[in-house]
């Protein structure tokens, strides 16, 4: 598959979270109800303390960067393989103490009755979970 | 009491605290920890509140919400803890353990501001759950009472001295 | 209230701003005039000068940076206390002269008649106001 | 035209991408079927290599940040200029030794029939253009 990164597990009922007019949630997918064009979206809001990267020592050499990815992936049950629909990507470099930053990604797609969508990101331990205002997922039938 | 009868229920005019306005109609609110399933249905009536899912809260009294809140989650990464857990009516309130600082993350520090747990090494296990501000003012009016009192004490052992102490048998003859 | 942040003001009608099918803009709100299920979104430019954390001297301690916060607040007339329905957030630590950046937010919320959508921000003297293009904020039913 | 910055080139019928319901894709132009409140959106990753402004000298004075910026422009017969609908912009003073980030954008418009949008970048060949799901462009009829 392209990507292995992990997937996110999501809340779907409580606080603001819901599901209406059969878009199903299931282990870690949102389940398209009814074929259609559909606007796919997702923030992640990400957190770390500073890499070395972002260490700076006279005269040494420009490190390379760490980076935080996210990627929409649609699972079909018409092709074996999952298809990135959307990937935010970007390089962390921060000479301060710690970091956050989030990334946010929103667009149309053509979708299949009983295609599944989920949510990819590098590194798990850099999400921030704590709030759901901050880290979200959604989709709606156009 | 005499001719007590059936004594007419409280007004229905919306205006007293417990009935208020929600849509059409004029209801008594959900009480805390509870969201509105469904608006009364005759006047003044009482909405139906159901209470807070598991993981969720509503802190406030007499209201016509329809989805409680989600609780926040402490951040295990920058080693928070919950040092209350969620209940139906409050918030997680997340810190750090005892013998471990705030360290807020940011500069200027918010209350809503991000924060990571440190190890205090050294330092008695200090009740760190007050934000760093608040820990700052404590130590800074510590240190203003200590030498208020030092000053205190040293003037009072000056004023001391300078009665002097006359044995009894030379009384009266320093004027 | 979760963020005693201040809200912004809107221009609503000059311009590419504008409000119709009984959307209202009053006092820094939008007013939801039905309800029903509405895609809020809102992009935030900020910039500023570099701050101290941002100043690299040799062998200092890493400093803790500044950040900017982008969050939309619903105030409804059923409960007392506004709720924030997306935040923004990121870390600032600049080591150039000067720096500017967006914060982007949109999602799907179910809404009732009458609830008020404000957008409130850390430090309003960051917000690039200058065009219409860069700071905005809206809403439409779906 | 406000700005001179070169707009890019889509591709509108391989992957990922597709125009219906009578929305055309001309040199490098969307194309408005019909009037209309439209959500026009775009993604734009960038990616570099580190820039001057980076290079940290021991006690040197800051630097002025490059950038990145993103335009979604619509071209209207009933107006001889473009006009700036959505901007994203960005400082850039990284010092690894490269970096990317994306920029997004998305808004409601109402637009007439006819009327033609375009993306416009600061500098093309910072482009991340390798992936569709990186660097992406959209819009459709609410």
């Amino acid at each position: 598959p392209k990507n292995q990164f992990p997937a996110l597990h999501w809340e779907h009922e409580l606080g603001l979270a819901f599901t209406k007019n059969r878009m199903k949630y299931t282990n870690k997918f949102l389940v398209i109800p009814e074929s259609g064009d559909y606007f796919v979206y997702s923030q992640i809001t990400f957190r770390g303390t500073t890499s070395e990267c972002g260490s700076i020592r006279q005269g040494r050499q420009q490190k390379k960067p760490d980076s935080i990815i996210v990627v929409i992936t649609k699972v079909t049950d018409s092709y074996p393989e999952p298809s990135q629909l959307l990937t935010g990507t970007k390089s962390v470099c921060e000479i301060s103490s710690n970091w956050f930053q989030p990334l946010y990604l929103g667009a149309m797609f053509s979708l299949q009755e009983g295609d599944k969508l989920m949510v990819n990101v590098s590194d798990i331990s850099l999400v921030d979970y704590t709030k759901e205002d901050k880290t979200f997922f959604g989709a709606f039938l156009l | 009491i005499p001719g007590q009868g059936s004594i007419p229920g409280p007004r229905c005019d919306c205006t007293s605290d417990f009935q208020r306005r929600n849509g059409p109609s004029c209801c008594r609110g959900c009480p805390v920890g509870h969201y509105m399933k469904t608006r009364c249905t005759e006047p003044c009536g009482n909405s139906t509140c159901l209470p807070c899912p598991q993981g969720t809260f509503l802190a406030r009294d007499n209201h016509f919400k329809d989805q409680c809140t989600r609780c926040q989650a402490c951040d295990e990464e920058a080693f928070q803890v919950a040092l209350e857990n969620c209940s139906a009516v409050a918030d997680t309130r997340c810190g750090c353990k005892p013998g471990w600082l705030i360290d807020c993350s940011v500069k200027p520090c918010r209350e809503s501001s991000p924060f990571r747990c440190r190890p205090c090494s050294g330092c008695e296990a200090m009740y760190t759950e007050l934000p760093l501000f608040w820990a700052q003012v404590l130590m800074a009016s510590l240190v203003v009472l200590f030498l208020l009192g030092a000053t205190l004490i040293y003037t009072y052992r000056r004023c001391q001295t300078r009665t002097p102490v006359v044995p009894a048998e030379k009384a009266g003859t320093e004027a």
